[in-house]
């Protein structure tokens, strides 16, 4: 018996701890396809069995949620009867391998996720992670997987008609051979049309959408393996995504929910038909025959196994309301799209599929969705905490700081990311009122109102690497930063959670420290989660990604009017400064560019002092009196002031008496700090403002001019605007030309 | 006086289209691409997008559509068309508006304010804005190289079809910037102040960036004027071309 | 019958292709003494047909249907019968 | 010697195939029985090669770096020599 068993166990890789709770659970041995729908519903990507216990440490409760995390996509209410639906979702390791087409994939599935709460798509954002970037056959590969990734996003993007506003991209040797893709989706929905992955007793479902090949065979237990020399052998089930499919499929389903032809809707996503038949019946707590048979298909000869686990995009399953079938037919007849009837809402709760007359897998749907979980032990990597405590006081002031701030603009992190999004189609749909580069968040109107959403998503690997806990409160509070320096005031986050292997200690240790400092960060910052994704074993023999939670934050402007962008508009408004002049030296881009150093610890973060300067600089932007404001962020005082002038090329002269170290001063990094400019006829009633919110702040200097002047204690530094354009916008434009 | 806007399985700019004709008082219609009449409508917009995925070409697979030939018959009569980006790349596919549209010279598709000189303003286009008028409009295409041959071009020329020419942003004519040379040769491209790409965005013979058929009732062009019809969207220098056109169908009509 | 044919669309002579000299350029960075290199499109399928003659008939038309003449030309490269 | 050679590159079987599935509907929409529909890229170029069959050889070695092993396979379709 045992003998039988192995070579099963070992081709589908189940745990035999986890095969004895299959017998168990199903009261009998399974057959080899049923033990596959084991294999793809309990893993990571799945059932995200090692970080479940975990994710229910984050608030989930806030007065605008529609829709907490479960179903497709969170969904918040933004008023006037609107709604706005949002998910993170990671294809990791599809672009490790296909970087085009992973890429483009994970556009296309975290759209679906939007459809199927009943919501048009409105917004994409992107986070990417790169390695190294320097001349170099790891360079040469960087700038391979950047250019790919950055084309596919393009690609479907652009041809289905989403606008990418926004997005991040860092560089750092430790993701050299696990790059990070992880693709945002924002869509609009009227709250009384939210749609749920629902269906009731005998009702049909309709599988909808492009054919099922052999795509992406594996592709949801593949996402939770480490990268290997096999997973080269498993390259022929690449899946490629077609927008063109895509669009037909969105306007079907958003059209089906607006004439109220259907019930429920899920999207088939990594698992196919497995995981969203299955979880579809348990959710609504019943079960689901499946006749395979029906299934329409591309190539001939898929076996039974075949088609449970493709991936094959583009589909979508809908269940409509009695009487409303042959309307959906026609619907999707109309956009030339496959609309068939393939599985029957059965009472039994059990997941039934059948083929040429044969019952060839019988489970019941509770014991697919609920998973074994497990609690590890962490441990922290002790080479961590040494270059935490790392004592940086003693680092020599460089020569010129002139050429210090040149240097940082041409950092890949903080040089200009104009190569990269004027690659993708950023204002389709005409409502991208702040584009990317004009604002640390995008601005996205909701036409018909005078309300706007505005979108960012953030983390610094950086500073998730040195301290995890503390990175993951630093990533939730820069994301609601540069949402509320553009006006928004943040409601909802999701989070892409992206970590290393979750069955070592140092790997399971970064995965709870970073949900740990979120929901801390949560609380303090009244900002719940409604939504994200867990990527794991992000890690290989010889690497480990720095732990990564992409958090995406979501926020609301009431008037559109009150909104302000980063760069400065007029000549002779004032600067100020709201925060400390001095930041810190530990995990900061200076010290790693300047001093080739990546250690001490993250700046402290105060939530509540944080919380503070953001409900501050929203009350001047809400009050119409500021139009220019940006959060100092990596590189510190001096880059922020740099960003300010570039967009319209307009400069400044800052004056900053202080006698701590310049390069402190210039380049150090603090959180809690956001610069803005005023009209001298304000000057004193902001000041009033920021005086009663008891904030520390500093008027530094003026607008004006075509160079960035800045004066201190004991140097005069000045730059042309020119030349810090022109260091800032050419390390990117090597890549993509 | 309604206005058809055309929609093709891919389209995507058609709501934006709509929106902008709505924005100046037109009453503005989708119209699915197996129509076969455009009766009761004064005038089509083919709208941006990736028509079939834009796949083969853009525009080559759309051209087959049925309502194409409804298109023809609206603009042989007389009333006014107008293909944005995709729509222009399928009327040239079609034969309505000569010339086509190749890759980009930079083989990647670009979104980004372009800069476009109004050429003719005898047009129920153009006829609110003045000559040599600089307009801010955003371009998104990946295929929107204007290529025609010699002969071609130079009717094109002749005729004062040419209606849009990408030009050099006129507030960052600094010193630096080096003056142009007064005669353009075909397909030349100038670099345009510092670390940017060239003005002509796609490398279109001539700057062309936009053109009409002989009959002056036909444009097609590869920025969007429906993106550029607020404030909020960064600039409204498109807004008098769905002026003007309200304009003329009311005289047409 | 079935056969499959085969359809070229590439670039006239004398007409820019700047994906073409992309390639060129990665091939001379790797050594290769390749020139002129030119981009175009090959578009295989099957075609249902009385015979062979039919098919290319056929194919041909398909090319010209698909091509676009202000810049492209065509090729019907292979018309076989399907075993 | 130099040579002209034709190379081209598909997409494996298997891989869908967005753009051929597309211009197959667009082909029975204008009634051709036309079937499977694939659009694949040829690339025509001289090489310069002290024989055919080393034209060949280096035809081949192109279309490997050329071709994404992911999802496409390449084919020398033709190595003739130049006038
Ligand atoms: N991968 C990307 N996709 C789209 N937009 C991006 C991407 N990366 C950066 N951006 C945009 O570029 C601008 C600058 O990005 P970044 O330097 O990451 O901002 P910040 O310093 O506020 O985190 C923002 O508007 C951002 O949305
Ligand atoms: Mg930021």
């Amino acid at each position: 018996m045992e003998e039988a068993l192995h070579p099963l166990l070992k081709e589908t890789g189940i745990p035999l701890g986890e095969y004895q709770e299959i017998v168990r659970l199903l009261g009998r041995e399974p057959n080899r396809l049923e033990l596959y729908l084991f294999k793809v519903m309990w893993s990571e990507h799945c059932s995200y069995k090692n970080s479940r216990p975990l994710l229910r440490l984050l608030p989930r409760d806030g007065p605008a949620v529609l829709q907490g995390p479960g179903e497709n996509a969170g969904v918040v209410d933004i008023g006037e009867g609107w709604a706005v639906a949002f998910k993170i979702e990671s294809h990791n390791h599809p672009s490790a391998v296909e970087p085009v087409q992973g890429a483009a994939t994970g556009v296309g599935g975290i759209i679906r996720d939007i459809m199927a709460m009943g919501a048009r798509p409105i917004a994409l954002l992107n986070s990417l992670r790169f390695g190294k970037l320097e001349d170099s056959p790891e360079g040469d590969r960087t700038r391979y997987l950047v250019r790919g990734v950055v084309e596919g996003i393009a690609h479907y993007g652009n041809a289905i008609g989403v606008p990418t506003v926004g997005g991040e991209v860092y560089f750092h040797p430790d993701y050299q051979d696990n790059p990070l893709v992880n693709a945002m989706c924002v869509g609009l929905l009227r709250v009384d049309e939210l749609k749920k992955s629902r269906a009731s007793f005998s009702r049909p479902v309709y599988y909808v959408g492009s054919k099922t090949g052999r795509d992406g065979i594996g592709g949801a237990a593949f996402a939770s393996e480490e990268l290997s020399e096999e997973s080269e052998s498993k390259r022929p089930s690449v899946q490629v995504g077609d927008p063109f499919m895509g669009k037909l499929t969105l306007e079907v389903t958003l059209g089906a929910i607006r004439q109220d032809l259907v019930e429920g809707v899920q999207d088939m996503g990594a698992a196919g038909l497995t995981s969203s038949l299955s979880e579809m019946a348990h959710k609504s707590g019943l079960g689901l025959e499946l006749n395979l048979d029906w299934v329409p298909r591309r190539e001939t000869g898929m076996n039974s196994l075949e088609l449970m686990l493709s991936e094959s995009q583009e589909r979508m399953v809908l269940v409509p309301h009695p009487g409303r079938e042959t309307r959906l037919e026609a619907l999707a007849a109309r956009w030339g799209l496959d609309a068939v009837p393939v599985a029957t809402m059965i009472a039994e709760p059990v997941f039934r599929i059948v083929s040429e007359g044969q019952v060839v897998a019988n489970v019941p749907t509770s014991a697919l969705a609920d998973s074994p979980t497990y609690v590890r032990e962490g441990q922290e990597n002790p080479a961590t905490a040494t270059l935490r405590a790392m004592n940086l006081s003693q680092l020599p002031v460089p020569q010129n700081l002139e050429e210090v701030l040149l240097q940082l603009l041409a950092s890949p992190n903080l040089c200009s990311r104009a190569p990269v999004f004027e690659r993708y189609d950023h204002q389709v749909g005409t409502n991208t009122a702040l584009i990317p580069g004009k604002g640390d968040a995008a601005i996205v109107r909701i036409k018909g109102t005078n309300r706007a959403i505005a979108v960012k998503v953030d983390a610094n690997p950086r500073y998730s690497k040195l301290a995890p806990r503390l990175g993951a409160q630093h990533a939730l509070a820069e994301a609601a930063r540069n949402v509320s320096v553009v006006g928004g005031r943040p409601l909802a986050y999701t989070d892409g959670l992206n970590c290393g292997n979750p069955e070592t200690p140092h790997g399971y240790f970064e995965l709870s420290e970073t949900i740990h400092g979120l929901a801390e960060a949560s609380r303090a910052l009244g900002l719940p989660v409604v939504s994200g994704n867990v990527s794991l074993y992000n890690e290989g023999p010889s690497y480990r990604i720095p732990p990564t939670p992409m958090v995406g934050v979501v926020g609301l402007l009431e008037n559109l009017e009150h909104r302000a962008e980063l760069g400065f508009q007029r000549a002779g408004e004032f600067i100020v400064l709201i925060g400390n002049k001095e930041g810190g030296f530990g995990a900061s881009e200076y010290l790693w560019v300047a001093h080739h150093l990546e250690a001490g610890s993250p700046p402290a973060l105060d939530l509540a002092h944080e919380a503070k300067t953001q409900a501050a600089i929203r009350e001047l932007i809400e009050r119409g009196w500021v139009k220019t404001a940006h959060d100092v962020a990596e590189g510190g005082l001096a880059v922020a002031l740099a960003e300010m002038c570039l967009p319209y090329r307009l400069g400044a002269t800052i004056e900053i008496r202080n006698p701590a170290r310049p390069d402190a001063l210039l380049f150090g990094e603090a959180p809690s700090r956001i610069l803005f400019t005023i009209d001298q006829a304000k000057l004193q009633m902001a000041v009033k403002v920021l005086e009663s919110f008891e904030l520390p702040h500093k008027i530094l200097g003026q607008v004006g001019g075509d160079k960035l002047t800045i004066l201190m204690p004991k140097e005069r530094l000045e730059w042309s605007l020119e030349s810090l354009h022109a260091v800032w916008e050419r390390t990117l434009r090597e890549v993509l030309p | 006086m309604k206005v058809a806007v055309i929609q093709f399985p891919g389209s995507n700019c058609d709501q934006d289209a709509v929106w902008a004709l709505q924005l100046v008082g037109l009453e503005a219609e989708l119209v699915w691409h197996t129509a076969t009449s455009l009766e009761g409508f004064q005038g089509a917009i083919l709208p941006g997008g990736f028509s079939y995925g834009d796949y083969l070409r853009a525009g080559a697979l759309a051209k087959f559509s049925p309502v194409m030939q409804a298109v023809r018959r609206l603009a042989e009569r007389g009333n006014p068309v107008v293909g944005i980006c995709n729509g222009f790349q399928v009327l040239t596919e079609a034969g309505l508006l000569p010339g086509a549209l190749l890759a980009n010279h930079t083989l990647h598709f670009t979104c980004k304010e372009v800069f476009v000189r109004v050429e003719r303003t005898n047009l129920p286009f153009t006829a609110g804005y003045h000559q040599g008028q600089v307009l801010k409009i955003p371009i998104a295409h990946g295929e929107g190289r204007y290529y025609a041959d010699a002969q071609t071009l130079e009717r094109l020329e002749q005729n004062h079809q040419v209606v849009f020419r990408y030009t050099p942003n006129p507030a960052r004519s600094t010193p630096a910037s080096t003056p142009r040379p007064a005669a353009r040769r075909p397909g030349m491209v100038w670099e345009d102040g510092v670390g940017e790409s060239s003005f002509n965005p796609n490398g279109s013979l001539h700057d062309i960036a936009g053109i009409v058929n002989e009959q002056g009732n036909v444009l097609g062009m590869m920025p969007h004027p429906e993106r550029a019809v607020e404030g909020i969207l960064g600039s409204a220098d498109g807004l008098p071309l769905f002026a003007s056109l309200k304009q003329a169908l009311e005289v047409m009509a | 019958m079935k056969y499959h044919a085969t359809l070229l669309i590439e670039l006239k002579d004398g007409i820019l292709d700047p994906q073409g000299r992309a390639v060129e350029g990665v091939l001379k960075g790797l050594q290769y003494r390749a020139e002129n290199v030119r981009v175009g499109r090959v578009l295989e399928m099957e075609l249902q047909a009385a015979s062979e003659s039919e098919a290319r008939a056929t194919a041909h038309d398909i090319g010209k249907a698909l091509a676009n003449p202000v810049m492209e030309v065509f090729i019907v490269e292979a018309v076989k019968p399907l075993a």
